[in-house]
Parts: C-alpha cells; structure tokens; sequence
C-alpha cells in the first residue's frame, strides 16, 4: 500500500480520533476565549487600542491553544505503543508525519476560525478587506504553527518535562510566520492601501513550504528507537 | 602535553589581548559616533563567530544524521554528537555576550536599551532556539536519542535563521532605517581582523575543551571506560 | 530464517544484552525463558526491529533489513487508541497493509478475526471500555491479521483469564500447524513447552542454556525459587 | 580622540570587560568541569563500548 493512500487511512484515523474526543477540542476553544478575555484585562478597556491590536490578541491565542492541541494528539499515539504498532505494520514515516499534520491544522484552522467572530465582538474588530481574507491568513498560520509543531510534539511527548519543551522549542521558531499573520491580519481588518497583505502572506506561505518539506523528511527519524 | 586545540585556544587569548588593545587605544577613533564605535571590534567578531559555531552545529547534526548504522554502532559517530553540543553550547555563550554587547551599544547610541534591530532580534531569537535544543539535551537521557533528536531540532532551526532575519527586517523596516556604521577606515579593519581571528581561534580551543568534556560526560553515563570509541574521535575539533 | 550475532543492548549503564547469539530454523516455536530483568522483553523487541541493538547484528529471511510487513510482534503494550473500536482498529490496519501477493494466503477479514479471539460481541464498542483480558484478545487479532512469517509473543499468558490462556494454547497451536515461525518469551515454562519445539534459557542478559523445549521445565523446577 | 559624542569611553570599557570576562570565566569553566568529571581510570580494562563480553 504506497504512502499516500497509507496517509488517508491515517487521516481519517486521526479524524475519527479527534472527533471521539471532541470534548477536548471544546475546553482547548473556551481555554482560547479566556485568554483573548485576559488580554483586554492585561491592557485595559480602551476600546482603540484594543481594536489595533485585535490580530496580535488573535494569533496569540492560537499560539497558546497550538502547544495544547498539538501535545494532546501527540500523547494519543504515544499511550499504549500506538505509534509503534503503527511504525512495526509497516507504515510509511512520511505518511503518518502528513496525516497528523494535516488534521491537527484542521483541529488549529478551525479553533482559530471560530475565535474570529469572538474577537470581532471583544475587540470591535471588523475584516475591513473581507472576512474570507482573513480567515485563509488564520489557516496559513495553523498550518505554519502545525508544521513544526507536529514534528516537535511526537519527540516531547516522550521526553522529561515535554510540556515545557514543547513551546520553549516552537515559538521561537514560528517567529517568522508568526509575524507575517499577526501583520496579515492587522492590515486585513484595519484596511490594507498599500496592498501589502499579499507579502506578507507570501511569507507565511514560504514558511509553509519550507516546514512542511523538511518535517516531513525528519519526522521518520525520531521514530526510531 | 596541551591538546592542539587548546593551543590554538591559548594564540586566540593572545591575538584578543592584541585586538582589544589596537581597537581601544590604537584604532581612530569614529568621526561621528565617537569612541562607542570602538565595541566594533569585540561585538563583530563575536558575531560572525556565532554564526560559524551554529554552521558548525549544522554540519555536526548532518554528520551524525547520515552516519550509518555500522558508523554508530563502532562509536565513531560519537564525535559528531559530541560537536554538535560543543559548538551549540559557545554559540550560544558568544550570542548571549553578543546581546549584552548590542544593548549596551545601543544605551548611548538611541536611548533604549533595545532597539528592534533586524541583526541583534535575529540573534535573541536565535540564541532562543539553540537553548532550547541544550535544554532539549539535558532532558534525553539516552544517548542515541538524545543525539538523533538535538541533530534534528538543530536542523530545523538552523535552517530557520535567515528567515527569521528577513521577517524581522521587514517588521522592523516600518518604524526606522537600519543603523550601520560610518564608512570603515582602513585602520579600523586591523583590530576588527585581529579580533575576529581571536575569537576564531578561542572557539577551536573552547570546542577542543567542550567536546571532550562532553565524551567524558557521556562515559560517565554509559560507564564505560575510555573504550575504543575515544580512540577514533582523538583530537575532535 | 532468524539469526542473531553477539547482540547487544544498553541502556545507559545497564547492559540488558551481553553479546547473545542464537539461530532460528523456520516453522519452529522457540520459547525464551528467565527471570524478570534476564533481557527477554529486550531480545523480543530487537528481534522485531521494534529497537535497535547497541552492537552485534540480526539477519532477517537472510538481509539485513527487517522485512517488517513478514513480522508481528505482541510486546506488553497492547498499541490500542482508547478512543477506536476493535472493529475499526482492524479495518484501519486491513487499509493500511499491503495488498497480499498472489501466492501467499488470503488474509482473514476483521469480522473473522474477531469471531477467532471471542470478540465479535463487544467489536463495535470502544477499546477505552475492554478489560486487560479483552484488549489482549484484540492485540492478537492485529497480530494474526498480518499472517506474518516470524511471530514473536512477549508474555501472551500475562493478564488472561482461564479461557484465554485456552485460546494461547490454541493459537501457538495453529501457528505451529500452519509452519509459521514463532518466538514466545514466557513465565509459563510448563505450558508454553508443550507447544515449542526448541526453548533458550536467558539470565542477567546472556544466554546460559538451549535445548529442546520439553527439557526445559526440569531446568526451572531445579533452579532454586526466586 | 576627538569624537562628537565624547565621554561613552566608560560603556566602551563596560563591553570589553564583560565579554573578556565571559570569555575567560567559560573557558575556567570548562577546565574545572574537565577536572570535575576526572578521566577514566585507565587502569580498568578497556570495555568495549558495544560488547561487554569483549575487551578492545
């Protein structure tokens, strides 16, 4: 069975697994809504300024709720020896590195994609260049949080104190794109002149590409033992 | 009888003595920026240093990663894993005085303390993710583990350096034009070579300390004695 | 079909392994005894090429590389997700094994495999939900579903009710009839010799002693207890 | 040493100390770990790193 259709069955594996225990994905989205909650408390209600800074509290939020989705999916594999079983069928390395990447950027994409109209209402934001903009700007960065992310949580899942290397090895990796979609973002909802969001998308997507490319490469060697 | 390494270590103190006294009292002094210009000459060698220590990082990740298993299994590709945290572990020493360095150049230069300077946010980031992959070590017990998985963090974020450079330049570009020096006299290249050839040499001599340290380290672990995987990984840098 | 050359496996200090050598014929059941702590669970898994060994060298069907599709391992992890059912846990393995080649034989449906180990009553609800003993049976239905050439059982006996040690009984049984080639690590010296034609006496890592499996309850009996 | 901004020689002083400090505190460093972590016995047989059961 060639490794792409190794990588559906997977999916839809990692689908089924992630909607058993959407219960989970519920408290990771209310984890997220706190959180955006907390950054007005932390700056204060002036309206002007927290509208400014909308996308920076947004994408924020989704780099908190990242590390927390990503480590959950992690741990499901690694209980029981289930990756193992998997590694020992044999299954494709590339294979299961894409199918888990692929559903935890559609488990981020739409966390992110539900937090939009949430802080449309905390912050008065508005998508000023089109909601659609600026919900593809919110999947391109999951997918550049989830690249990385996904590779990094399959190695600390298994480490001592996984769940402080998991952020402390991810955010200052994602810096790049993460900058690139807080300012995407930002110039989706406060009106983008200059016509400046498709550079800096350009830079979420190359962010993209590169991770996406090498993780996938890395990632069968951290199943060996 | 000095390792060779340590030799080369001792030449670097020497030439930086040499350096640090040409830039300081020997050198011009900057026509506009005055005397400040003068940490040039220890804050571009630790820079470029850096940089040749993370590269070398790099290229001790890949070895170790493209070792084969005969190559590990005879306790040859030890060496490789031992570079990597040697050189990990002075890049980061040599970033973090060069974050110390940036700041107070900065002080006198525009007033703050940090500026988002395209060149020094690249190095905290920098410094960022290369702790981590120290941090990361120090949390793997396992030998082979530990090594495969550092070689693999330290390739992803390797790679992740230019892109953080150019991001942060654009971010950065918005609010103010990015400060270099004034056009560089002649006599103030002696002491930024001197320095930077210093510099060079104390890292040779600082990984032939580390890496060894290191074998020893992972000995210790092991408990094994100085079995005839040293014999292969003799003088390491 | 199986040979290993002076292998050995470290952890950190710990030498589970001290250069073992052994030499498996095909379509035998080799059972592997010792103490806790004798490196069974360790030869196990090198065998499967679920680790790999610090030094020596194991040669599979005569490569090097372990042809992994060919060889089934139950290790004391069961590999189960809580969250799936035994039914889609066979049906996910099923699309993911490779299409069977046209002379080897067809491989059994999950409904079958199920009916095989005593599970069809409960194959719908999830693994979150099974005793030790039910999620034993399911480890050896993923296991038979591969019709692997080399078998390796770690403890098959451990958390099993009277019946299911009946149905190990019964499954080393078929395997031996269908000429599979089978390694089965065990405290149940007494039971498992019954089904295995050669047996390897681990302690502190080493081999001490090889023979003929029904020989080798005598050498537990006589070792003093403990 | 003329210069427009006169008077920042005390920070310039402030880096070369700090960084030859940090220099020569890690390169002590190292020396004393090296010396912390004493070398092997060699009076021990030579383990193999791979095969307990050989000397090298």
């Amino acid at each position: 069975m060639e490794p792409i259709a190794q990588c559906f069955t997977l999916a839809r594996k990692e689908l089924l697994l992630q909607w058993r225990t959407r219960a989970r994905f519920g408290s990771v989205l209310v984890f997220g809504v706190t959180a955006l909650l907390i950054f007005s408390f932390a700056v204060g209600p002036d309206s002007t300024a927290l509208k400014a800074h909308a996308s920076g509290y947004l994408w924020l939020a989704l780099l908190l709720m990242s590390t927390l989705s990503l480590q959950e999916s992690a741990r499901l594999d690694v209980q029981n020896g289930a990756l193992e079983a998997l590694v020992l069928l044999p299954v494709d390395g590339r294979a299961l590195y894409y199918a888990k990447a692929l559903v935890n950027t559609i488990t981020l994409g739409t966390l992110g994609t539900l937090l939009v109209p949430i802080v449309a209402v905390l912050y008065d934001a508005s998508a000023k260049e089109g909601v659609g903009l600026l919900v593809l700007s919110v999947w391109l960065g999951a997918a550049a949080l989830v690249a990385p992310g996904t590779l990094y949580a399959v190695l600390t899942s298994r480490a001592r104190a996984g769940d402080v290397m998991l952020p402390l090895l991810l955010f200052p990796l994602v810096v790049p794109a993460l900058l690139g979609s807080v300012k995407a973002t930002e110039v989706i909802m406060l009106g983008d002149p200059m016509g400046r969001v498709y550079s800096w998308l350009g830079l979420v997507i190359a962010f993209d590409a590169i991770y996406w490319s090498l993780c996938g490469l890395l990632y069968p060697l951290l199943l060996e033992d | 009888m000095p390792r060779k390494t340590t030799i080369i270590g001792i030449l670097g103190i020497l030439l930086y003595i040499v350096g640090c006294y040409d830039g300081l009292l020997v050198a011009p002094a900057d026509r506009f920026m005055g005397d400040i210009q003068r940490i040039m000459y220890v804050h571009v060698p630790c820079a470029w240093n850096t940089l040749v220590c993370f590269t070398i990082s790099l290229v001790a990740a890949l070895g170790w990663l493209l070792s084969g298993a005969r190559a590990r299994a005879e306790g040859r590709a030890w060496k490789w894993d031992e570079l990597l945290e040697a050189t990990t572990e002075i890049g980061v020493v040599l970033g973090a005085f060069l974050v110390v360095q940036g700041m107070l150049w900065a002080k006198p230069t525009w007033g703050v303390y940090w500026t988002w300077d395209p060149r020094l946010t690249t190095v905290a980031v920098m410094e960022l993710m290369f702790v981590a992959v120290l941090a990361l070590r120090g949390f793997v017990d396992e030998p082979v583990r530990r090594a495969t998985w550092s070689a693999v963090v330290t390739l992803v974020a390797y790679v992740n350096v230019p892109l953080v450079y150019f991001s942060v330049k654009w971010w950065a570009s918005l609010h103010q034009v990015q400060s270099s020096p004034s056009t560089v006299d002649p006599a103030m290249v002696l002491p930024l070579r001197i320095n930077a050839f210093a510099v060079l040499f104390m890292s040779i001599g600082l990984m032939g300390l580390r890496t060894q340290l290191a074998r020893r380290q992972r000995q210790a672990l092991l408990g094994e004695s100085d079995s005839d995987s040293t014999a292969s990984s003799g003088g390491a840098a | 079909m199986l040979t290993a050359r002076d292998l050995c496996k470290r952890h950190g200090a710990f030498w589970a392994l001290r250069s073992v050598t052994i030499d498996i014929v095909g379509g035998t059941t080799t059972m592997l005894f010792g103490d806790n702590g004798a490196g069974k669970t360790t030869l196990v898994r090198l065998l499967a090429s679920a680790a790999s060994p610090t030094g020596g060298s194991i040669s599979w069907f005569g490569s090097a590389e372990p042809a992994r599709a060919r060889i089934a391992m139950l290790s004391h992890a069961d590999g189960h997700y809580d969250d799936l059912s035994a039914m889609e846990h066979l049906n996910m393995a099923e699309s993911l094994l490779p299409r069977v080649g046209p002379g080897a034989p067809p491989r059994r449906s999950p409904a079958q495999l199920l009916e095989d180990v005593g599970l069809s009553a409960r194959s719908g609800s999830l693994v979150r939900t099974y005793s030790a003993g039910m999620r034993k049976r399911l480890a050896f239905a993923r296991l038979l579903q591969k019709n692997a050439d080399l078998i390796l059982l770690d403890e098959p006996y451990s958390a099993l009710d009277p019946n299911g040690a009946l149905l190990v009984d019964r499954l080393l049984g078929e395997l031996h009839s269908l000429g599979r080639t089978v390694i089965v690590s065990t405290h149940q010296v007494e039971r498992t010799a019954k089904h295995a034609d050669n047996a390897i006496h681990l302690s502190g890592g080493r081999v001490i002693w090889t023979g003929l499996a029904s020989d080798a309850p005598a050498r537990v009996v006589a070792a003093e207890p403990g | 040493m003329t210069g427009v901004m006169q008077g920042h020689f005390d920070t310039v002083l402030w880096v070369y100390g700090l960084t030859t400090a940090g220099l020569l505190g890690y390169f002590a460093t190292l020396l004393l770990r090296l010396r912390a972590s004493k070398a092997p016995t060699s009076g021990q047989t030579r383990v193999s790193a791979q095969n307990p059961e050989k000397t090298s």
